[in-house]
């Protein structure tokens, strides 16, 4: 166990380090480099020790433990407080930092994924100008994730939450000059907020059961099922069966929780329907889309829903919403990213499907079989995305893979790298032996989780089953196919003239560059070590993340590794059920594998063309892929425009209406009267006169009726 | 039916009405709406000695004759300040008088 | 009888107003305004008011009728242009006076029922000339002497407003003239001869 | 204390001072009718001691404030008129609120050092008066003398937006001027009604006077009346915009940071504890109001091509929360209501500072006039963005803490509520990023923003503190909410019938 | 038979005014034009004693067999009327040199005029009531015709003499109904009689004739034109000295006379009173002239005195003290003000020539900024709580509609007032101002001083006219 300095310099230092960069004038660029890297390099050697340290020490964790729950499942947490932050009544919220299996396997992930990021960035972001705004951005960032993944309570990781969210819109903004990364920023910082409406709703309501937002007494309460007295909207009763008012309708409190804190999930880790930004999001620079898109940010989402496994074990809508709609996504990510073009939003949508799996996984109960996907995929996903951004910057920020195609020669190194990374995405591995990749670890515990939970009828588990496996057949298919419009085949520019030039192209070969001198006939070129050593780094993880922890995380060892970060229930066996599935669950994965390597050797390695058809004859499957199932111009129709509609209407009201009738209609009316009014003194004697008559007419007749019978 | 109170009260609010009439039905001449207002205090002043004489107490009268002097002093003040109207406006026509309105 | 010549009275007295306020000269108007003016001094009379009739006639007819004159005659305006249309408004001007009397009738008139009836024209006195002279100068002094203040502003208005010194007018100072002797007008002078004067 | 009048040196020290610049003004100008720009730096200098002592005296009464002792401190009391008097002292409700105004106004007047020219004599003065008219707002405890600096306040803003406003400076500063007249003139028959009925209208005779539920109903509307429009609530909210933009931007800054918040504080300290059946009776339907307010105006805000009108609209949106928290009746929520006062008065008054800014520079406040600042002004550009993330309510700024509190608040009373709030959470984000990315970010299209200059000394010195106290506050908000404990559940046990 | 002691224990200032007019009149007689500067002090000065002898005398008595009886609440009033006729009278003496017109009867007709203020609040008998008026109406008749040269201001004396003859007419046969039917012309007599239909009807007449001579809606009608064609000073007198006493004497007679049929007149005179400031604050809306305006703003003003009479003898008469105080010293600085607006040639009277004042004069425009803000009764000012008093009283008697129309008509009434305000305060200046005379901005100063003191002192104010009105309710 590391030390408490040492636990409070992996979280916070990446922050401080970050206000560095607002003084880059003064000390320079490359001190904030320095700084920000070694900071987050030595945070992320830290919590990586602290990591292997947790898993040599299995069953040994330092620490205090929290209480015994039921079933064994004892709590080992270690809370450093910071100081109060929130305190009023009983809502009591804490800088605190909380280190157990769950946030150490976070920051484990984070802080070493982004000190290889940062060095990433070194050699990637050379040509950059604002670098110094850059690596700040980046450990900002990390500090966010850090505190989200360290929270003792909702608020913090709240803080974090949005923190991230924060570093995100800046990072995708990053290049600001240009319209696509600044709306794409936005775009990402809205449609996470609209994640963080449930969310902060979904707190309010733990708040207004349970009466306090920090974790250890929610989950205490929900694993003793401890009677409750809520603090409005619901009588007292056992924590697990809260029945409260929400909008009107009386329904159970933990599912009313459950599905609100999962929209925030959904939000953040690109959900179906809220998944929209994170295509776009890839505008930013690819280091970010990395470290934030890939490996850390996205997957808050799943933190969270496995953080709360105390609550979501017992849920029934919200579990099974949480599977369907990982499952859905899964599914429906990967067939847009079969037809997408940009090399980084086919990774993008990749790391769409990949979370689908791991909320999935979640849903149906397998919260460690969600983490260790996390775990790994952070590992190949960040390995994909720096390696697409390798090729990229050897492309001179060429995007389109369209225009790619026979880089192996250029840049082998990369292609390398990237070669494993598909691998282990696609999760290629011999099943009943210890031989395979890192993804083929998780993704198959996550596929018989499903068809196990299936089995024990655990809501939509066959349906995530099923979907899981037609999306691994997807991804395995879009994943080669990427590389082989990537790296193989005929050059995009020599294939243009293919097209176009055929004739002239023997005789200019050598002098084509030179004659067609367009930006993107640049030779590719191999990235510098400095973002080789990254790349290298990541690889052996890919390749042994899984092998090493697969018994940590989800097998015998994991209750032990675990030491109670992860609750659950007496009656979910799904963990040791995935055993017991039948032989054809486990081959199938490897078979739907193999099938889209076979569709996309055969469509993109072979005949080479075939793909180009496909695209160029549309058809509306592929429209609708391409097109992303439309979801972009639906929401532009009907949530953007709406509020546009509703605004200007709003705007409009406030000038005609609120002001028409109120203000300026106010005064306008009493200016009228004020006019008709003068013009009643019209400065004649005999109408002054008749009114002081008509005055004295009207008061004696109101004395008679007043008066009465006074006569 | 012998002379009573009542027949005083009667011609007097005719003559009080007849002076109200008159100040504001005359559209053409001041001058005449001063003498409608002489027409009113006259009734003021039928009122005043008629309930002096019928309730037996001298007051009434002695106000008829304060009455009859502010009167004439009104009268005076009046056809004064028309005099100079007059010089000013050359007209004494009641709907010219309207430099002020509004 | 007392009666008849109350309604004689009264007709002439009201018809003799609306004339004041009807006729299209206001000449006709001052007349009609005098003869108002005598016959309700005659109502005054008929219910035993002398004194008050009296005044009435001399202060109204003797000085405020003639001051109306007078200024009708000095402001020279052509009159009969001056009345044209003003018929129009009548019907409407008929109509609130009829509810404006209507009203005042009922609250005087119907009221007048209540009250204690003790006719005395002159009471405490002989006369009435005699009652309001026991009264005027020592009960209501006050009033009498304010009265004459009122009279004084009157009088200081109407100057002050329609005074008018003209600097190119020569005026006759009696003062002056009274007070001029023969030293004043000439002198003996005495010249000697050849030296002129 | 010893009894030294402390709270009557705080309140009437700015105006003190003002007179004393007048005179001196009067006395040294002589027949020059016209000020030369020196005299303005010297009134100016003069308004920034005088204003800057005024915030020590603040600090002073915050040093010998106790926040363990429940009810009001440093009172001072004289008997004035019948049963009205003149009587002084603070809570834990007033005295952040009064921290606000004097802290506030030295940087008004110091933001006001390179943007007024003209007749810069009179516009300290009327900052100095309208100071000491804000402090005796807070500190009034006698329900006339506070109706006197409540609406007396009005005259010095009328005046800054009148003389020193934009070009619509004239319908702008009669509306707002008679917008809240209305409103505070209806408060001020139901003041008369209380103070016959209760015999008395010193605060804490009232507070604990019952007054029937009936005519609690009347009082409350009437009060309402007058703090909606303060607040402002939707639908009474238009004068704010109008008032905001054509305001210079010390005017927007002291409106938005402490002038809107006496709407609020008004609510604490009159509706609830004084009229809590009434409260109770309207808390529905000032919920409504509440989450229209927040939805309405950030859609609104969403479609403004004016900076300073965008963020007058999220402030009225800002402003929703406080009624949402306040009308919470709980401890929480009054206490975010309180905290998002405060914060609010940092965080728009920051955002005013930073219109102004560019307005001095470019004189226009139209968004599309702008577009990559960052370019020529990239310190201007990070502070605009610290606080874009506050108003945005990014937690880790003081933004967050009243947003969540309120809604947290809310949510207890009202489900429907906290939810219609956190809709608004979502659109505050489109609307101050849209706002953000168009003026700050992307390429200079407006060929004279290439002449621009980042931020100088005194902007720097006018936006920093406000940034820091933003962060401080968002990390440290115990600072406050010590403070305001004690009063909070003073006001909840009242309204209780305690 | 004359005990002059009780003589002047009653009416004391009216014997001194009365005395020293007619010695005015002498010495115009001896000394002609030479009298004419000295007449405007003379008269100042004999205002001033007579506001002094109503203080040495302030407890009042009887005299004259119960025609006059005076006490604190109409003493009070007393002075008030003087020392702001006095005032009028110091201010007017540069203006009237300038127009050619400062002639010693302007001082006369203004002392007798006071005569009148003093004699209508010393009456207690009918006739007396009706000699003071005519004495008051009469010398205000000339006077607003005063500036003979000016079509203007004889059309004012014209409409004046002619709607209050009407209105004394009215008057004169309502109290002639009230003498009938009850027998007697003495206060006492009336308030002890029967209240018949015709005292009653009588006494709407006379609500009808007083209600023009404090120019209350809807007999209002003169007042904007008589305020902008009458003389300035003209006007700064009417809007101080005789709305002053003509409100208290109105009140007095509700009060004393008619004190039993509160009842019957409770709803008239709140009509009055709410038709009052509904006009004066409408009305003033599109005025251009300040005069003019000024006239509205009286009106809406004499409204809300108004309410306090509503409210009855024992919650309104102390307010109502309190409330015209400060009102006609108010509105005395603001004429005041309009005086100075003087430039080159004539006067200025448009609304806009005040156009930068601010600018120019600072002093000024502070203080008619602060008067302006007075009269409009807003905080911190005098006028406030002036209005305060009011509403308290108009409250506590239960007359909430009414309290709701003095709250929106201070709100439209604010419509002019803050035009004036912006003219002086944003507007470009339109030309330069004259020197002031000192009398002038010495008024202007004073008054605004009055409305700042008087708000911080103002149980000062507050305690005085509660002990005057103790007067009538003890």
């Amino acid at each position: 166990m590391l030390s408490d300095a040492l636990l409070l310099f992996i979280v916070l230092a990446p922050g401080l380090v970050a206000l560095t960069g607002l003084f880059h004038k003064i000390i320079g660029d490359k001190i904030v480099m320095y700084a920000t890297t070694g900071v987050v390099l030595t945070a992320g050697a830290l919590s990586l020790f602290q990591l292997f340290a947790y898993a040599a020490g299995v069953g040994g964790h330092g620490g205090d433990a929290h209480g015994a729950a039921e079933h064994g499942h004892a709590v080992t947490q270690h809370i450093i407080t910071l100081m109060p932050w929130i305190h009023v009544g009983d809502f009591q919220a804490d800088w605190a930092i909380r280190v157990d299996t769950l946030s150490i396997v976070m920051m484990a992930v984070i802080t070493g994924v982004s000190g290889l990021v940062h060095l990433y960035s070194w050699g990637y972001m050379s040509e950059e100008p604002h670098k110094a705004r850059f690596f700040a951005y980046l450990s900002l960032f990390t500090f966010a994730m850090l505190m989200l993944v360290t929270a003792d309570n909702f608020i913090q990781l709240f803080f974090g939450w949005e923190g991230v969210g924060l570093a995100s819109y800046l990072l995708i903004g990053f290049w600001y000059q240009n319209k696509a990364p600044n709306d794409a920023s936005i775009k990402a910082f809205v449609t996470n907020r609209v994640g963080d409406f449930g969310l902060a709703l979904g707190i309010m309501a733990v708040f207004c059961i349970y009466g306090t937002v920090e974790f250890a007494p929610f989950m205490e309460a929900l694993r003793e099922n401890a009677m409750v007295t809520p603090i409005a909207f619901a009588d007292p009763a056992p924590a697990r069966e809260v029945i409260m008012n929400f909008l009107g309708y009386r329904v159970w409190a933990v599912e009313v929780i459950g599905v609100l804190l999962f929209i925030g999930a959904m939000g953040k880790s690109a959900q179906f329907f809220l998944h929209v930004w994170l295509p776009d999001a890839m505008e930013g620079p690819t280091p970010v889309s990395a470290l934030i898109h890939a490996a850390t940010m996205v997957t808050a989402g799943v933190y969270l829903v496995c953080l709360l496994s105390p609550l979501y074990e017992y849920t029934l809508v919200a579990a099974g919403m949480i599977t369907v709609v990982g499952a859905v996504t899964a599914l429906y990510a990967a067939t847009v990213g079969m037809a997408q073009n940009d090399i980084k939003r086919v990774i993008a949508y990749s790391t769409c499907s990949q979370l689908g799996y791991m909320f999935f996984a979640a849903g149906v109960g397998a919260y460690e079989a969600a983490m260790f996907h996390l775990f790994t995929h952070a590992f190949f996903k960040a390995l994909l995305f720096l390696g697409a951004g390798s090729v990229i910057h050897g492309m001179h920020h060429e995007q389109d893979m369209r225009k790619m195609g026979g880089l192996a020669k250029f840049m082998p190194l990369t292609y390398a790298a990237m070669m494993v990374g598909t691998i282990a995405i696609i999760g290629l591995g011999v099943p009943h032996t210890k031989l395979g990749f890192a993804g083929f670890f998780s993704k198959d515990a996550i596929l018989e989780s499903a068809f196990a939970g299936g089995v024990e009828h655990v809501a939509f588990g066959q349906m995530a089953f099923w979907f899981g496996i037609v999306a691994a057949f997807l991804t395995s298919f879009y994943s080669w196919r990427l590389i082989y419009m990537t790296f193989h085949g005929p050059r995009a520019s020599e294939s243009a003239h293919d097209d176009h030039a055929h004739a002239a192209q023997d005789a200019h070969d050598d002098h084509a560059h030179d004659d067609h001198g367009h930006d993107h006939d640049h030779t590719p070129h191999e990235s510098p070590m400095v973002m080789l050593i990254p790349l290298g780094l990541l690889s052996l993880g890919a390749i042994f993340a899984g092998f090493f922890f697969y018994d940590y995380f989800v097998d015998h060892s994991n209750e032990a590794f675990w030491a109670g970060a992860i609750y659950r229930a007496s009656e979910n066996h799904v963990l040791h059920a995935r055993h017991e599935v039948p032989e054809w669950v486990i081959y199938a994965p490897l078979i739907v594998t193999l099938g889209g390597f076979l569709l996309a050797t055969m469509t993109y390695f072979f005949n080479r063309g075939v793909g180009k058809r496909i695209a160029d004859t549309g058809g509306p499957l592929y429209s609708l892929f391409y097109n992303k199932w439309y979801f972009d111009e639906i929401y532009n129709a009907t949530l953007v425009r709406g509020a546009a509609f509703l605004g200007n209407i709003f705007w409009k009201a406030d000038k005609k209406v609120i002001d028409g009738v109120g203000a300026d209609g106010m005064t306008a009316l009493t200016l009228f009267s004020a006019r008709r009014l003068s013009a009643m003194h019209t400065g004649r004697l005999y109408h002054y006169a008749f009114v002081i008559i008509g005055a004295a007419l009207v008061f004696g007749a109101l004395m008679w009726l007043n008066a009465g019978g006074a006569n | 039916m012998e002379l009573g109170l009542s027949h005083y009260l009667a011609v007097s609010a005719a003559l009080f009405t007849i002076g109200v009439v008159g100040i504001f039905v005359n559209r053409k001449n001041i001058i005449v709406i001063l003498m409608a207002i002489e027409l009113i205090l006259l009734s003021v002043n039928l009122n005043l000695v008629a309930f002096s004489v019928f309730s037996g107490t001298i007051a009434g009268q002695i106000f008829a004759m304060l009455v009859l002097t502010v009167a004439a002093a009104e009268a005076a003040v009046g056809l004064a300040i028309l005099v100079v109207y007059f010089r000013n406006r050359r007209d004494i026509s009641v709907e010219n008088v309207d430099l002020m309105k509004g | 009888m007392a009666l008849i010549a109350f309604y004689l009275m009264a007709a002439v007295t009201l018809v003799s107003a609306l004339m004041v306020i009807m006729a299209r000269n206001p000449v006709h108007s001052v007349l009609w305004l005098i003869l108002a003016f005598f016959s309700a001094a005659g109502l005054f009379v008929l219910i035993g008011a002398e004194f008050i009739a009296m005044l009435l006639v001399v202060v109204y007819v003797g000085a405020v009728a003639v001051l109306f004159l007078f200024v009708v005659m000095m402001l020279d305006v052509d009159f009969v242009e001056l009345k044209d249309g003003t018929l129009k408004y009548w019907p409407f001007a008929m109509l609130v006076g009829i509810v404006f009397a209507a009203e005042i009738v009922m609250a005087s008139v119907f009221g007048v029922q209540s009250l204690p009836d003790s006719f005395d024209a002159a009471p405490g006195a002989d006369t009435n000339a005699e009652a309001i002279g026991q009264v005027m100068y020592t009960e209501y002094m006050l009033l009498f002497q304010l009265a004459g203040i009122v009279l004084l502003v009157a009088m200081i208005g109407a100057i002050v407003l329609t005074l008018r010194h003209r600097p190119h007018v020569k005026r006759q100072n009696i003062a002056k003239q009274t007070s001029r002797r023969r030293g004043d007008a000439y002198e003996l002078k005495d010249p000697k001869p050849g030296q002129g004067i | 204390m010893g009894g030294f009048p402390i709270l009557s040196a705080l309140t009437f020290l700015p105006l003190v001072g003002a007179l004393i610049i007048m005179a001196v003004r009067a006395a040294t100008a002589g027949s020059s009718s016209s000020e030369s720009a020196n005299e303005g730096r010297t009134a100016l200098l003069a308004g920034l001691v005088i204003s800057g002592a005024t915030f020590l005296v603040s600090l002073a009464a915050f040093f010998y404030y106790d926040p363990s002792t429940p009810g009001y401190q440093l009172v001072e009391q004289h008997v004035w008129y019948q049963s009205i008097s003149y009587k002084l002292g603070i809570d834990g409700l007033s005295l952040p609120l009064i921290l606000l105004t004097t802290f506030l106004t030295p940087i008004c007047l110091l933001a006001s050092w390179n943007s007024i020219h003209t007749r810069v004599t009179e516009y300290v003065v009327a900052f100095l008066v309208l100071e000491t008219f804000m402090i005796g707002v807070f500190t009034a405890l006698d329900l006339v003398l506070f109706y006197i600096f409540f609406e007396a306040g009005l005259i010095p803003m009328f005046l800054i937006i009148g003389i020193w406003g934009g070009k619509d400076k004239i319908y702008a500063a009669f509306k707002f001027f008679l917008y809240t007249l209305l409103g505070s003139l209806l408060m001020l028959v139901a003041v008369v009604y209380m103070y016959i009925t209760a015999g008395s209208s010193d605060f804490e005779v009232l507070e604990k006077f019952a007054f029937d539920p009936h005519v609690q109903t009347w009082l409350w509307l009437a009060f309402m009346a007058s703090f909606a429009v303060k607040l402002p609530m939707w639908p009474v909210h238009t004068w704010l915009p109008d008032a905001h933009v054509q305001a210079p931007t010390a005017g927007s800054v002291i409106l938005a940071g402490v002038l809107l918040k006496m709407g609020g504080y008004g609510f604490l300290r009159f509706s609830l504890p004084m009229f809590p059946d009434a409260s109770q009776l309207f808390q529905p339907a000032m919920f409504a109001l509440a989450v229209v307010a927040i939805v309405y105006t950030s859609l609104v805000a969403w479609r403004q091509t004016d900076m300073k009108k965008l963020i007058a609209y999220s402030s009225v949106a800002h402003m929703g929360f406080v009624t949402l928290g306040v009308f919470s009746f709980t401890e929480i929520g009054v206490q975010g209501a309180i905290f998002q006062m405060i914060s609010h008065g940092f965080i728009s008054g920051a955002l005013f500072l930073i219109v102004g800014v560019v307005y001095d520079r470019m004189h226009t406040r139209e968004i599309a006039a702008y577009g990559g600042l960052v370019h020529r002004m990239p310190v201007y550009a990070t502070l605009f963005m610290l606080f874009t993330m506050a108003n945005v309510g990014l937690p880790g700024t003081s933004g967050f803490i009243g947003e969540i509190l309120t809604m947290v608040g809310g949510f207890q009373a009202s489900t429907w509520a906290a939810a219609g709030a956190a809709l608004g959470v979502i659109f505050s984000a489109v609307y101050m990023l849209t706002l953000y990315r168009r003026t700050v970010f992307g390429q200079i299209t407006n060929p004279e923003l290439n002449e621009l200059k980042d931020m100088n000394r005194i902007e720097l010195v006018t936006i920093v503190p406000l940034a820091l106290l933003t962060l401080l506050f968002g990390v440290a908000p115990n600072l406050i909410f010590n403070l305001t404990e004690g009063a909070t559940q003073s006001i909840l046990s009242l309204m209780a019938g305690g | 038979m004359l005990d002059f002691t009780a003589m002047t224990l009653a009416i004391g200032p009216e014997l001194w005014l009365a005395a020293t007019g007619l010695l005015g009149v002498l010495l115009g007689a001896l000394l002609k034009d030479s009298f004419n500067g000295l007449s405007f002090k003379f008269g100042a000065l004999v205002l001033f004693v007579a506001a002094g002898i109503a203080a040495l005398t302030y407890q009042g008595g009887e005299a004259f067999n119960g025609l006059v009886e005076t006490n604190t609440f109409v003493n009070f009033a007393k002075i008030v009327s003087f020392i702001v006729g006095g005032l009028a009278l110091v201010m007017s003496e540069g203006f009237l040199k300038r127009h050619e017109t400062a002639r010693y009867e302007y001082a006369l007709l203004t002392i007798f005029a006071s005569l009148g203020m003093g004699i209508i609040l010393s009456a207690s008998n009918l006739m007396t009531l009706y000699m003071g008026i005519e004495t008051l109406s009469l010398s205000s008749y000339v006077l607003a015709a005063f500036h003979r040269d000016s079509a203007r201001s004889s059309e004012a004396g014209l409409k004046y003499v002619i709607l209050g003859s009407l209105a004394s007419g009215m008057l004169l046969y309502g109290a002639s109904l009230v003498y009938g039917f009850s027998g007697t012309t003495f206060y006492a007599g009336i308030a002890a009689a029967d209240l018949s239909v015709g005292l009653m009807f009588g006494m709407v007449l006379m609500i009808v004739g007083l209600a023009f001579k404090v120019s209350a809606a809807p007999m209002h009608v003169w007042t904007p034109d008589v305020y902008e064609g009458a003389p300035t000073p003209v006007g700064a007198f009417f809007g101080a000295a005789p709305k002053m006493a003509a409100m208290v004497v109105f009140a007095n007679v509700m009060f004393q006379v008619f004190g039993d049929a509160m009842d019957q007149w409770q709803l008239i005179i709140a009509i009055i009173a709410g038709l009052s400031m509904l006009i004066g604050a409408f009305g003033g809306l599109t005025q251009t002239n300040i005069k003019r305006l000024l006239g509205y703003s009286s009106i809406a003003n004499v409204g809300y005195a108004l309410v306090a009479v509503a409210a009855g003898k024992e919650l309104g008469a102390g307010p109502l003290l309190t409330f015209m105080t400060l009102y006609v010293v108010s509105s005395l600085g603001l004429f005041a003000a309009v005086l100075s607006m003087r430039r080159q040639g004539g006067m200025v009277e448009g609304i806009s020539e005040l156009g930068g004042l601010m600018s120019k004069r600072p002093l000024l425009a502070i203080a008619l900024s602060v008067l302006i803000w007075s009269v409009a009764g807003l905080p911190p000012f005098g006028g406030f709580l002036g209005k305060w008093v009011v509403l308290e009283a108009g409250v506590s008697a239960g007359l909430y509609p009414l309290a709701i129309i003095l709250v929106l008509a201070s709100v439209v009434s604010l419509g002019y007032y803050l035009r004036l305000i912006k003219i002086m305060w944003f507007d470009e200046p339109t030309e330069r101002f004259e020197a002031i005379d000192g009398s002038v901005s010495l008024v202007v100063l004073a008054s605004s001083l009055f409305v700042i003191v008087f708000m911080i002192f103002f149980f000062l104010l507050s305690g005085w006219t509660d002990q005057a009105a103790l007067g009538i309710t003890a």
